[in-house]
């Protein structure tokens, strides 16, 4: 893990990445890092997160500038600007219901080959998609999510990356924060090791590539 | 005549049990909170990673990482429990939510809800709703009877659907039908309306059965 | 969430129940509730765990004592006791990976299908089970496991069941609490409700059944 | 001659690198910590739930809440952090995990490796090893290099596999070898021993080198 400013982690992330973004609707968000993704004008990248939270607030802001050339999400009702792109075309929009998409993410970082899930079942996103009838219950097979990088929100970080979140501001953070190959990890307060009990750290340090100050 | 929005919260806050376990929607579905019965105690899950939500105390008490599923600000019981979006949907789709009360579009005469999507016009996604109606206990609908005149309650949902799982209940400002095997049976209708009306505003068959309530709202 | 006596919950077991275990060799096991199995001479039980730990600690004593017909867990060598019944044919042992075990609960608890992983492909645990191909890669189909009862053992809880564990007694019995119809939470403290923090709780009370005061 | 358990731990203690994360299996791979480089800093892994593990600091701070995945009690290192069972495995499946090391009853030509039954005579389990060898990023096998005199490098595993996963390195007190995809290559011979009693001692065709080196313990 290693401590880097905001301006040189956003410069790792080149055009048309994959990036997985924490935050429920812009809360517990990496703020920094997606203003600094704006600043820089980052393009064609593919946005994994749980919603385009508002135009003004979280990942909405890379949707209104244009920056994403597909977005997949569970939740788009909130950002009228991403039905907007979708609808002129210049947006791709993957719709997967919420409990999924969360479990799509941990499957791909944690070595799963897919998940079986109930949700989903019979309505129009189960078409195409693989059925199994297991013990009398049909399950849809979904595959792992996985991407270049993740920029996720925490609380407070200890030198050695591990994570604490804060209240319904963890929510996909620390799914995400297994599943990129590079995670930067923006955090309001760095402290020293061993301030963090072990049986307190969310996500331990290995998962963190970089750790970045944000407000 | 009462707001339908408030008439349904309070038929609607009727449905809950003490001790259970209970995720409320957005819209509508929200406004139960206000109603519940003094000697009921539930505890209430948000799907953002809460369970112990409650409304926000009060003003000035906003704290940024502490809200809704809507993003509005709220509070924690003491006893609130935090975790991540995983065990947050493990909970739901494992069946350990007693009771989803979510808002509808379409509901048709086999009980499937569609409440997710219009093609062509407003596409707000599923969020968390697939997995709410496929994996709660019971499933309340809360909605109002119609949309601008048109029934909502149909024969067959005509918009795409929300879960195969057929729902438990449905609340409007009109009426409290239970789908069954047989079909929606007509439990309850306001006081407010006349029973023509009701089936009137339902494209949707209606079982009568002898022993029909009036609404207590 | 009810506080109640070790003698009165495990009176809940009926004979024949399939019963988790939590614990890692003895270490973070609900060894109370375990005695008092003994005790009451609840037998013919199906028991999953991650081991069957030693002959004197934690699971161990159910096996020494006669009173499993099957075990599903990881691992029975540091108990030679179940070996041998092993081999006598008075109880069934079923191994699988531990990584697997684990992740077959929590589908279970979770309202998974089943489980893709990797492990175990191409050895002789494969044998009759079902391959997936997936991205290139071969998987195993592994179904969800579910009990009766999940006996675990917390550190801490609130009057509110939410539970808190230590260090590395904490383990199987998370994933455990979700995943059996009545959950018995074995605890050294209780406190009262408000004094754990919503961060630092561990299991959500909603999982947990019946809490007793261990040692 | 030292025991040569201690040769193997030794030995395998040189392929540490700075920052891995490490998971050290029961019995000879233990021993691997005693013998880590000075300026080699590397975080252990315990299946149980801790990263962060150190030897216990000094007898009579046992905790009984902190032991390895062998049930003896260990110690922490200030920024330790412990999880779950579930994330623990998560780690080593996902392909987090840089390294571990484990012992073997055998390892074959196409390095598959054979480490946790004997049919019809020890079954003691494969507990967390058919995860490791199939998850971390490299896989070193720490055995001696015959048992009661017959080879454990054999042509192919007459025990069931713990994974099909092509093992990175076989450490034994006789030799390092190295699977590929031609084969087992013998990259270094003990001072010890002569290369005809390291070719005597093993079952499998080895390929041996021109560079063969001298196993520096």
């Amino acid at each position: 893990m290693r401590l880097l400013s905001v301006e040189e982690t956003v410069k790792m992330i080149p055009d048309g990445a994959v990036v997985m973004v924490g935050g429920f609707l812009g809360v517990g968000s990496p703020n920094a890092l997606i203003d600094e993704i704006v600043r820089q004008k980052r393009s064609s990248i593919t946005i994994i997160a749980n919603d385009t939270a508002f135009p003004d607030r979280g990942v909405g802001k890379i949707i209104v500038n244009k920056l994403a050339k597909k977005v997949i999400v569970s939740h788009i009702g909130t950002n009228p600007e991403t039905q907007k792109q979708m609808i002129e075309g210049s947006i791709e929009v993957e719709l997967v219901p919420q409990g999924t998409l969360v479990e799509k993410i941990r499957a791909g970082g944690l070595g799963l080959g897919g998940i079986l899930t109930p949700t989903g079942v019979g309505t129009i996103i189960a078409e195409g998609k693989q059925i199994m009838n297991i013990e009398g219950k049909d399950y849809m097979l979904e595959l792992p999510l996985k991407a270049d990088f993740a920029i996720i929100k925490a609380k407070r970080a200890d030198c050695n990356g591990n994570l604490v979140y804060s209240l319904t501001a963890r929510n996909f953070n620390p799914i995400m924060a297994t599943a990129a190959s590079t995670v930067i990890a923006e955090v309001e307060e760095i402290l020293p090791v061993g301030t963090i009990p072990p049986d307190e750290v969310h996500t331990p340090g290995i998962f963190i590539d970089y750790i970045v100050k944000g407000r | 005549m009462m707001d339908p929005k408030f008439i349904i919260a309070k038929r609607v806050a009727k449905e809950l049990r003490d001790g259970q376990l209970v995720n409320l929607g957005i819209g509508i579905p929200t406004l139960v909170v206000d109603y519940i019965p003094k000697n009921v105690r539930v505890l209430f899950q948000s799907e953002n990673g809460i369970i112990g939500m409650s409304p926000l105390p009060e003003e000035g008490l906003e704290h940024p990482d502490l809200t809704n599923a809507g993003a509005n600000y709220v509070g924690a019981i003491p006893g609130a429990a935090c975790f991540d979006s995983a065990l947050s949907f493990g909970i739901i789709r494992g069946g350990h939510l007693d009771l989803t009360v979510l808002g509808g579009l379409q509901v048709d005469e086999e009980g499937h809800l569609a409440n997710w999507m219009v093609p062509g016009k407003m596409i707000p996604g599923m969020g968390g709703a697939m997995d709410l109606v496929t994996g709660a206990k019971r499933v309340i609908v809360a909605m109002t009877h119609t949309s601008k005149g048109d029934p909502k309650i149909v024969k067959r949902c005509t918009l795409p659907l929300t879960s195969i799982r057929r729902v438990d209940l449905i609340v409007t400002e009109m009426a409290v039908i239970e789908p069954t095997d047989e079909g929606l049976v007509l439990k309850e209708i306001s006081p407010e309306v006349r029973l023509e009306e009701v089936v009137k505003s339902t494209e949707a068959s209606l079982i009568i059965p002898k022993d029909l309530k009036v609404m207590e709202v």
